[in-house]
Order: C-alpha cells, then structure tokens, then sequence
C-alpha cells in the first residue's frame, strides 16, 4: 500500500506525459492543453487560499496581464518567445507585489474587495488601453510558442510544453508546501495569532505567496496567448476569477491534489459535449448553462458542508480502511 | 541582569483605561507572576509587552531594546516569546509539527531554497524536527506528537503551545494562564515544567489564576487591579498585602 | 450667457451625481448594516439591488399595481436576504470570517444565475413612478423619477434613523454592532439580529435597484457592478457608519459625474474603483470614519 | 492516502477521456458520404440569445436542404458545437470540428470575438468559414478564408449619414459605446462624415453599463447639434433617449441595425417615438415590393421558420440562413466532394445570391457582399418598426 501511494505521483506523471502518445485526437489535445493552463493557475490558488487562506478575485486579471505582457512582446516588440514569457511573469509579479503591499496589511474581507477592485479596474484597462491591447477587438496573430528554433504548432507539442510548466510548477509548489513555508502558510491560515506569536513573518509570508500565485497566473496567461492565437478582454473577467476561486475552493485547503482534480474536472464539464459522443445535445446545455450555478453552489456547500473540499473528502475516503 | 524593563505603560479603550500607568521590571532568570482579579488589565499589559498591542504611552525594553511599536515577531526574533490565555495552536498540524513552526522562527523565509530543496533549507528542515521532538520531550507529552492538535485534550494544548513558544529559542517566556483547565496531576506537572524552563535559563512571566501555583513557583509577584499596579514583592509580602486582599475580598463578593 | 449655461451645466452634472449617488447610498447602508452586525463583508449585497428591480418589474408584468409591486418587492427581497443568512451564514456566523465571505461571493453567483433562469436575460423596465415631463431649476432639467430616488432615499435614511435610535429592536441591534458578546448578556438574541441585519440590507438594496429601474433598466447581471459601487461608497464613508455610508455614496455619485462631465465619461467606472482601492490603501477607516484601522 | 485516491481518480479520468475518444471515430458508412459542414454558435453564455436564434434557423435549411435531395444526392451533416461566448470554447470547437469531425467549412461564430479566436486554427486548416457576427474587423482585418453575412458598419454607417444628410443635417452629435459594436461604428463614421458632408459638434462615448448619460446629453445639448447619432447596440441606447428628452434635447435621433431590437423599443417607451435607423430591408421584406425574388426567400423562410418555432425569425436567425444559403449554393456548384479550397473559391465566387440579407455578391476584396441597396429606413410609429416613406 505503501509503495503505491509514494508511487502514485509518477504514475500520474507518466500518464499525462504519454498523452500524445495515447490519443491523436486533436481536439482532445487541445482540450487537454486548457485543463493544463487552468491548472497553472489554480497551482499558485491552491498556495493562496488552500494554504495561507486569502481570498482573491482577481487573478484572472493576472491571467491577463501575463497574455497582453507576451502579446506585445512577441508582435510588437517582435522578442523571442521565451522573452516574452518571463516578461509576463515578471509583469504579472510586479503587479501582484504593487496589490499585495498595501492590501495584505488588511483583514481578510478587505483583501477579497480589493482583488474585485483591482479585478474590475484591470477589466477597464484591457478595454481602454487600445494602442496596447487592442481594445475590445482583441488582439489576433500572436505567434505560437517557440524555443531555439523549434516552434510548438502541433497540438502534442503544445500540450507537452504547458503540462511540462505544469509538472514544474506542482513540483516546486510541492517543495514549498512540504517544508517550512508550508508550514508557515498553515500557521497563518490556521491561527494569525499563533503564527505571529510563533515568529511567522505573517505580511512576508502573505506577500511572497501572493506574488508567486501570480505569477504562475501570469504566465498561464503568457502560453494561453501563444496557445490560442488571440487575445480579448472578454476572458480575463471577474467572472473567471470566481470560476477560478470556486477551483480552489472546491479542491479543498492544505492540499495540491485536491484542487488540480477540481481543476481538470471542472474544466473539463465545460467540454462535456465534444468529450462525451453519445451524450445527448439538451442535457450538455442544461449542464452548460447551470454550470455558473453549480460554481456558485459548489462554493456554498463547500463552505458550509466540508470546508477542506475534494481534499478532504478524499483523506477521510481514504481513512475508512484504515484500522 | 534586567531582562525586561515596563515604564508607565497605559492602555486606554474608549472611555476606559484597561492598563494605567504600569512599571515594573523582571530580572534573570526569574519566574514572575502576574496577578489580578478578572478584568484588572493582565492580558492587554500581556498584548502590549508583546507588541500584539500597542499602548498609549509608556515603554517597554527587552533586553536594553525598545519594544513598543514592533511587529509581535520581531520581539519573538529577539527572545520574547508568549501563550495565550485561549490557545492559539494550528488546528490542522500535528502537535510536533506545531512546534516545528516555532522552530524556524529565526530562519529566513526561504521560499526560493524550499522550493529548489537545497541542502540549507533541509538542514532547517531537520534541525527544526529534532528542536521540535527534544521539546516535547522536556514538556513530557512526546506521546501527542503525531496527533493533530484539534484533537488534543485541553491539558496537553498547553503544554504543546508552551512548546512551541520555547522552540523560538527565546530568553524569556510570557505565559497567559498555562494552568486553566488542568487537572491537579497536570497542575502539579506543570510547575515542574515552569522549574526546568527556568533551570533551562529562560526567563518567566506567568499569568495566573491558581493561586498555590503562583505562591509554590513564582520568585516574585505584581499585582494589578483595575489597570494599576497594587503591589510588588516576593510572594510571602504579597500574601498579607492588604490591599491584595482587598482587591480580591472585592472581587468575590462581586461575583457572589 | 455663457456663464449662465456653464451654471445651468454644473448644476446638471450636480443633479445627476445625487441622483446616482442616493442608489449608492442605500446600497452602501446595506454594507453598513450587516458589516455592524457580523463585522462580515456581503459580496451578495449588489445582488439584491438587482432582485429589487426584477422582481418589481415582474410584479408589474403580472398586473400588480405600481406602488403595491414595489412594496411587494422590497419585501420579497428581504425575505430572501434573511432567508440566506439563515440558510448560509447562520451555520458558519461563530467561526472563520474568511467562510462567510466566502459564502458571500457564492451566493451572489446563485442568487444572479436564479434571476437569469428565471427572468431571462434580456433587460428589463419599469414604468417611472409619475409620467409627465421634467422639471426646471435654472435651466438644468429634473426627472421626476429623480425625484422620487431622492424622495425614497431620504424617507428610508429618516426611517432608518427613527427606527435605530427609538425602538427597541434599533437598540439592540446598535448594541449587537457595537458587542456581540455583550449583547448577548443583556439578553438580545443576537443571531436573530443578524438575520435581521441580512433582511433589513436586502431591503435598502431592493429600494435602490427599484427606483432607478425606470431610469436605467435593469437586468439579471447589474448587481455585481453596483456591489462593487456601493462598497467603494460604504468605505469611502468609513465602514460601519451610516450616516457615512449616505455621504460616501452622495460623494461617489458627484465625483462620478463631475468626472464624465468635465473630464471623459469613459473614465467614470473607474472612479469607483479607484476610490475603493485608495481608500483600502490609504485610509482603511474612511475619510468621515474615526474609529481605529482594521487592522490585523 | 490522499496522495493515491487523488492519483487514481485523476488516472480514471484521464482514461475514461482517452477511452472515450478513441471510440468515436467509426461511423456507418451508408449511402453518399454526407457533406459536413460545422457551426460555432454561442448557446449558452452572454449571446445565447443570439445562438439559439441561429441553430434553429440552421437546422431548419439543413432539413429542408436534405429532403429536397441534398448536395447532388449528398446530405448535409451539420455539426453544431457551442462556445459559451468564450473564445478559448470557440477555439477549442473549431479544433474539434477541423480535426475531428473532418468539416470542411466552418460557419460562426455568433460573437466577433469568438469569430477572431477561432481565425488561427481555420488558417491553418484552410477551411472557410462564414461568420455571422458584424463586427467590420471580421472582414475588415481580411483573411481569404473568412466571410461574413450580416449587414456589417462599412456599409450601414454610409446609409445612415447620407439619410441623415438628406434630412437636411449637416451638424451631427454622436453618441456611442465603447464596447464592441459602438466602437467599431464610431471608427467608420469617423471615415465617412467628411464625404457625407456632415459635421460632427460632438463626439460623446460611454461603457456598456452605464446607467447614467447626463454628462454626454448635456454637453450635446450644448454643442448645437441639429441630430443625434446613437450608435450602440446596448441596452443603454434606451436610457440615452429617455434622458435626451427629460433633458430637452429634442433634436431627431438616427441610429443602425442596434436599434433593431424589441428590447430598445420596451425599454425606451415614448422616448422611442420617431427615433430613426438604418438596417436591412429584410427587417420588414415588403421593403422588397411584393412578387421580387427577395420578398418571396424571405417570407417563405420567415413562414417555414414560423410554421416550425411558433415565432418569426429575427436578424440573428436570418444572418445564419444567408451563411447557409451561400454555402448551399457553392457546394451546388463544386460538388459535394469538393475540397476545403476548391469550396472556398467557390464561395468567393458567389455572384447574386438572395438570402435574408440581401443579395450577396462576393469578391476577392469584399467577403460581406451586400451594399447599401440591400438597407432600408425605419421609423418608431406607436411603439413599432414602420419603413420611412
């Protein structure tokens, strides 16, 4: 039992690794290619609000930034990609430390009205800054990614560089969370009191998670342009933000797995149609369009009935065998 | 050697004063207490000595250092560490992980070496697990380590969080009624507890209710009422002070 | 001449700044109230301005007459209020107030989807309270559906006031604001007071969304950009504080619209949010509040 | 523990997908191999209104278009996916119905933004695609695959301005919104005033959403205008002539195909009476003069679409009937096993094709096809469309 469960990340490793290999069904691929990038995301949300439990609505305004950041880079300024996409990351962290300085010294509730704000604001810039963004007619033509030379068109390709970010940024996140500032990001989320008392620098710890959440937001922003060609304002939304935050939630706190499960599957309802053949037209739209509703709902339950989430769920699944 | 040096601290809220012009000092070595009936001002002078708090005017020095106006882990950075009368412990950590977080107090936040595991983030790493075990074993609940601490009982929270203030490596201890809740076994294991920190050279001050406790352990004794300092002396003094005796005649018949 | 179409313009943006700024107002008191309650944030408070005006326009589609569909809907939305409060908050209301937010921002995704499913998701109008035409005053022009914001905004502070310093339900619902403990020990029940907090918000919202709704329309999706509004006018105020929460608001409303007069309409959301991300950053206790920073 | 039920969860899943994938991709072969065609529409979302309108006017020509023997004896299969007005769906849809359902033209998407996203992946698959949003970039930004069926700025904005000319106008304020539509009408009418002869006093933008349009009504108030041009397709169009007349701005309002809406008459009332605009003469087809050839298309589609859904079709239902259309006609021509490119040549080779629209004559430089001879005038009468005299 023991060997399989120190197993089981390789497992999943191998499996997501040998995608390509498995199907070559595009479409599938490219599917698959979002799950990757909404995990990118929901990586950094899952230090947030799963450990150091902050709330933000406004990552998606990360997620944003990062894709305009590496839009410009690569069409106007004519950069290399990979230029390109550490300017996102490093344009999505600068923003995130200019949110976080001042919002973070804030109680809880003022951090969560002070993302929306940033959130919004961020939604207006993307609109109004048109020289740089395009406006609401987008940004189109964006190059795909590409590295010495070699260009990742083909959707195995794509999808081997985002689940490869992926794989490193889970594997970071897993360093982080399994040693001290795991624990301290526990501490705070588990007491602030306790955390101060304990010599936690709470405003350093909330800051440097923070920061870090978006930046992995950014540069899932970064390969979301370069994946899709386009950009809009239409999609870094504060209405993503809560699709992403409900993620989190729903994953459950103090834990990785649980909220990138959340993550593939919730993503992966928005594809229920085109996934499942047989399914029938009406029931994937009554799906499709109660689906901010099972969000909505979800985080309500959550909340109320198992506040650790799928996370939770799944440990106490787990310890029903054991003696 | 003074170890912390209180000078006409008051801390006012709204109309009331809860602590009113409070200087005292405690030396070396010592084991001091705290006492006073309900609501004389013990825990917010505790909040204010601690920088959880910030009082009006006043100062604190610990160790020849101005504390007032600190952020609380800066003054456990510099070996002022504290319990709380409701303990504040990580609900969803084990007990020797609680501890643990003590432990790295002075450590620099590393998330860029946790991240990468580099060696010095797992030298940490292991330094803070055998800190962490050796307290538990000096607070004698090694038992409890891998439970989580929101199954603790009651008794051990204390002694975990006492734990865990001690793993910050301070010279001195503030400790906000360590005995409530305990039972006699408990209370009496207690002050042994309080003895071997002292031996240990950490430096004490207890708030306490238990008054056997408090004449038993305690080298010296302040007593607050009503945000003023009453008395201040060794405990034999403070047993006959009248107004000490006042104070708390006042008290009981206040709750009866 | 000139000089007087410039006063006559002023006067207009003026007119309209308050005419926002009273919506605002009862949006923001609704913060206010249940802030004083549970020290919580109600990300859903936006949501039920937009309840008010959907179910007053479907009261009236169903043949309710006018006054009777918005006394109708007022209460419809406070019961609604309340019953989410004892539904989702009560059962968290002791523990993380991280989880009440929480709960908060899920419940308004619901309670907007709800109104989607149910009222579709094309706007909606309502008939103004008086036909007839406008007003003058210095020849800048009034609808008399101003008017009546201003009317109802007025009456619903006055009530508020009179109900709060007079009653004994505004007693104990000051004394729960101020100690929820001690409240306690007086023998006020102060769950119900926070129930009550939730239905008396939703009410002052519902009002807001009712009387602009001849004016503006209204849809399934305004409540979360009027959220976001009337919080920047509750903290602007200094959270916790009604009379500044009205103030805040009258305020938000002027600045906005002296904005899109004088400088670019464009620019007129971004007031809000840039009045909201200020004042958390510079002066967390707002400009009229007094009362020690929030901080941790 | 945790670790493994997670893993496990996420290797089921993760099969399960790949499981199900794999299994799709046998179909029956039966009779002439059916000419698949896929749609992108917006069913659910912010434009699921638009979406529906557009799927059921798509299934309604396809049923009608197979019964009467299909492509030369191939049947249409038509693929509908939605994006959720999401333009990472559109992408994904459009990848899903290039590469695995082997379509070969693509129509949609219902949104503008949804049509750009999806413009990398039709490039690279060469499959054309006729989109049924307006925005000008659609076209405008011109790619050789991508055409477009409804009434477009380019050609509405001249419309507009010329009748706004001849109404003796000559000193115009505009009002529109800075989203989508009004900003994209905003840039034409820039180009064009000059050449209409008419001067702009005013130039007056406000966001989707706003409730509020003193500022802007004062201002054009005071700039001596002798119209107004509302250019907006929101629901602000309604406030913005309400206020006009509280505010005692009763200069005459021309607007475009926004105003087309029931929901801008409702929300406006009285306010509404007399406002003018300019779209496509379909909107009422006896514009066409009863007997024409584009009275009798759109009225059978209109009694057809009627006789099925139990209401009239709207501009949305009939921009998707147009992309149907054209795209029937060019297969007639090319045949049903035509190529991707040959079927795009072919549509580009349209040439007096009626539908709803109009009558679409494609170029190499002009994939929208209609002209302003296919727009009309209306009038707000008693709370209703009428033709203007």
């Amino acid at each position: 039992m023991r060997t399989v469960r120190a197993l089981a990340p390789y497992l999943v490793a191998i499996v997501v690794a040998a995608g390509p290999f498995l199907t070559d069904d595009r479409f599938l691929l490219k599917v698959l290619t979002f799950v990757g990038l909404n995990a990118l995301v929901i990586v950094g949300l899952a230090l947030l609000f799963g450990f150091a439990g902050q709330v933000s609505l406004g990552h998606a305004a990360f997620v944003g930034l990062g894709a305009y950041a590496s839009a410009v880079c690569s069409v106007r300024f004519g950069w290399p990609w990979i230029v390109g996409f550490i300017a996102a990351g490093s344009l999505a962290a600068l923003g995130g430390l200019i949110l976080a300085l001042p919002s973070l010294r804030l109680k809880g509730h003022y951090l969560a009205m002070a993302t929306l704000g940033f959130g919004e604001l961020a939604s207006l810039a993307f609109v109004e800054a048109e020289p740089v963004t395009g406006g609401v007619d987008g940004f189109s033509g964006i190059p795909f990614p590409s590295i010495g030379g070699f260009e990742f068109r083909e959707p195995a390709a794509l999808y081997w560089l985002v689940w490869a970010i992926v794989g490193i940024a889970v594997l970071l996140a897993t360093n982080l969370t399994a040693l001290r500032p795991g624990r301290a990001m526990r501490a705070l989320h588990g007491s602030e009191l306790g955390a101060l008392a304990s010599g936690v620098d709470t405003t350093g710890i909330k800051v440097r998670v923070f920061v870090l959440s978006a930046t992995l937001a950014g540069l899932a922003g970064a390969l979301y342009a370069s994946v899709v060609g386009f950009v809009s304002p239409s999609v870094f939304t504060v209405g993503s933000s809560v699709t992403f935050l409900a993620m989190a939630v729903i994953g459950g706190t103090g834990s990785l797995a649980g909220p990138l499960v959340a993550a593939t599957a919730l993503t992966l309802v928005q594809y229920l149609d085109a996934l499942i053949p047989g399914i029938s037209r009406d029931t994937a739209r009554i799906v499709q369009s109660f689906q901010e509703d099972v969000y909505g709902m979800s985080i309500v339950l959550v909340v109320l009935l198992a506040p650790r989430g799928v996370s939770g769920l799944l440990k106490r699944l787990g310890s029903v065998g054991r003696p | 050697m003074t170890m912390l040096k209180v000078r006409g601290v008051s801390r006012r809220f709204g109309g009331l004063t809860a602590v009113d012009d409070v200087s005292f000092d405690v030396h070396e070595g010592q084991i001091k207490a705290l006492i006073g009936p309900n609501g004389a001002g013990k825990s917010t002078l505790f909040n204010c000595v601690t920088g959880f708090d910030t009082p009006h005017e006043g100062s604190v020095e610990f160790k020849g250092q101005q504390l007032v106006g600190r952020r609380p882990q800066v003054a456990v950075q510099m070996g002022l560490a504290r319990t709380f009368q409701n303990t504040q412990l990580f609900d969803e950590m084990t007990a020797h992980e609680n501890v643990m977080v003590g432990a790295a107090a002075r450590h620099a936040a590393g998330f860029f070496a946790a991240a990468l595991r580099l060696p010095t983030a797992l030298a940490q790493e292991q330094e803070a697990a055998a800190t962490a075990s050796r307290l538990l074993r000096r607070t004698g609940i090694e038992e409890w380590a891998d439970t989580f601490a929101a199954d603790l009982p009651a008794g051990i929270r204390r002694l975990v969080e006492i734990a865990r203030a001690l793993a910050t490596d301070p010279s001195m201890v503030l400790l906000d009624e360590p005995a409530a809740g305990l039972n006699a076994t408990e209370t009496a294991e207690l002050v042994e507890t309080l003895r071997r920190i002292r031996d240990d050279g950490v430096t004490v001050l207890v708030v306490e209710h238990d008054m056997g406790l408090v004449m038993e352990v305690s080298d010296e004794i302040l007593v607050l009422d009503r945000g003023k300092k009453i008395a201040e002396g060794p405990p034999r003094m403070i047993q006959k002070d009248p107004l000490v005796i006042a104070a708390y005649l006042g008290e009981e018949s206040d709750d009866g | 001449m000139q000089c007087g179409t410039m006063v006559a313009e002023l006067l207009q943006f003026i007119i309209a700044g308050l005419k926002s700024g009273a919506v605002y107002a009862l949006v923001a008191l609704g913060f206010t109230i249940v802030f004083g309650a549970t020290g919580a944030i109600n990300f859903a408070q936006g949501e039920f301005y937009m309840l008010g005006g959907m179910t007053g326009v479907l009261l009236t589609t169903w043949g309710v007459p006018l006054p009777l569909a918005v006394v109708g809907a007022v209460m419809l939305t406070a019961v609604i209020g309340a019953a989410f409060e004892l539904v989702a908050v009560r059962p968290i209301a002791s523990g993380d107030p991280l989880r009440i937010i929480m709960v908060t921002i899920g419940g308004s995704v619901v309670l907007r989807q709800a109104a989607l499913h149910l009222f579709g998701p094309d706007e909606r109008a309502l008939r103004p309270f008086t036909a007839g035409p406008s007003l003058r005053l210095l020849g800048a022009a009034v609808e008399r559906q101003t008017l009546w914001v201003w009317a109802i905004t007025a009456m619903a502070v006055v009530v508020l006031a009179v109900v709060y310093r007079q009653t004994m339900f505004g007693k104990a619902m000051r004394a729960t604001s101020i100690r929820r403990d001690a409240a306690r020990l007086v023998g006020i029940d102060a769950s119900a007071m926070v129930t009550a907090s939730f239905g008396l918000a939703a009410a002052l919202g519902a009002l807001g969304g009712l009387v602009v709704a001849p004016l503006t329309q209204t849809a399934f999706y305004v409540g979360s950009g009027m959220g976001v509004k009337g919080f920047a006018a509750a903290i602007l105020g200094g959270l916790g504080n009604p009379v500044a929460a009205v103030g805040g608001g009258l305020i938000l409303g002027l600045l906005e619209s002296l904005t899109a007069g004088y400088l670019d309409p464009l620019y007129k959301d971004a007031v809000a949010l840039v009045v909201l991300l200020g004042v958390l950053f510079l002066r967390p206790q707002g400009l009229l509040g007094g009362r020690g920073t929030e901080k941790v | 523990m945790e670790r493994l039920s997670v893993s496990l969860v996420f290797v089921l899943l993760v099969a399960m997908l790949f499981g199900c994938a794999g299994g799709t991709k046998d179909a029956a072969d039966e009779g002439p191999k059916p000419v698949k065609i896929g749609a992108v529409l917006s069913l659910t979302g912010t434009y699921a209104g638009l979406g529906e309108a557009e799927k059921r006017a798509l299934e309604l020509e396809v049923d009608r278009i197979n019964a009467s023997g299909g492509i030369a004896g191939a049947p249409i299969e038509l693929i509908i996916e939605d994006d959720g007005t999401d333009e990472a769906k559109a992408v994904a849809a459009a990848a899903k119905l290039i590469e695995q359902d082997g379509v070969v033209a693509l129509i949609g998407a219902s949104g503008t933004g949804q049509t750009m996203a999806m413009r990398g992946d039709v490039k690279r698959a060469g499959v054309p695609q006729i989109s049924l949003a307006g925005g000008t970039v659609v076209t405008g930004e011109f790619d050789p695959l991508v055409f477009q069926t409804p009434w477009s700025n380019r050609i509405v904005v001249p419309f507009v301005l010329e009748a706004i000319n001849r109404a003796g106008h000559t000193k115009v304020a505009l009002l529109s919104d800075s989203g989508g539509y009004g900003k994209d009408g905003r840039a034409v009418i820039m180009e064009n005033v000059a050449s209409a002869g008419i001067e702009l006093v005013a130039d007056e933008t406000f966001n989707p959403g706003d409730t509020d349009l003193t500022a802007q009504l004062t201002r054009i108030k005071a700039s001596g205008a002798q119209a107004v041009l509302l250019w907006t397709a929101g629901k602000e169009a309604a406030v913005a002539v309400k206020s006009a007349r509280e505010l005692g701005l009763d200069q005459p309002f021309f607007g475009g195909s926004g105003q087309a809406r029931v929901e801008f008459i409702e929300g406006a009332g009285e306010a509404a009476e007399g406002f003018i605009f300019g779209t496509g003469k379909s909107l009422v087809p006896a514009n066409w003069g009863e007997g024409s050839v584009q009275f009798e298309t759109v009225s059978d589609f209109a009694t057809r679409f009627e006789t099925a859904y139990g209401e009239q079709p709207d501009i949305f239902a009939g921009h998707a009937f147009d992309a149907l259309t054209i795209l029937a006609d060019a297969l007639d021509r090319v045949g049903p096993d035509a190529s991707p490119q040959e079927l795009r040549d072919a549509i580009e080779a349209t040439n007096g094709v009626v539908g709803f629209g109009g009558t679409f004559t494609f170029s190499k430089t002009d994939h929208n096809g209609l002209t302003t001879d296919d727009l009309a005038l209306y009038t707000v009468e008693s709370g209703k469309w009428v033709p203007v005299k």
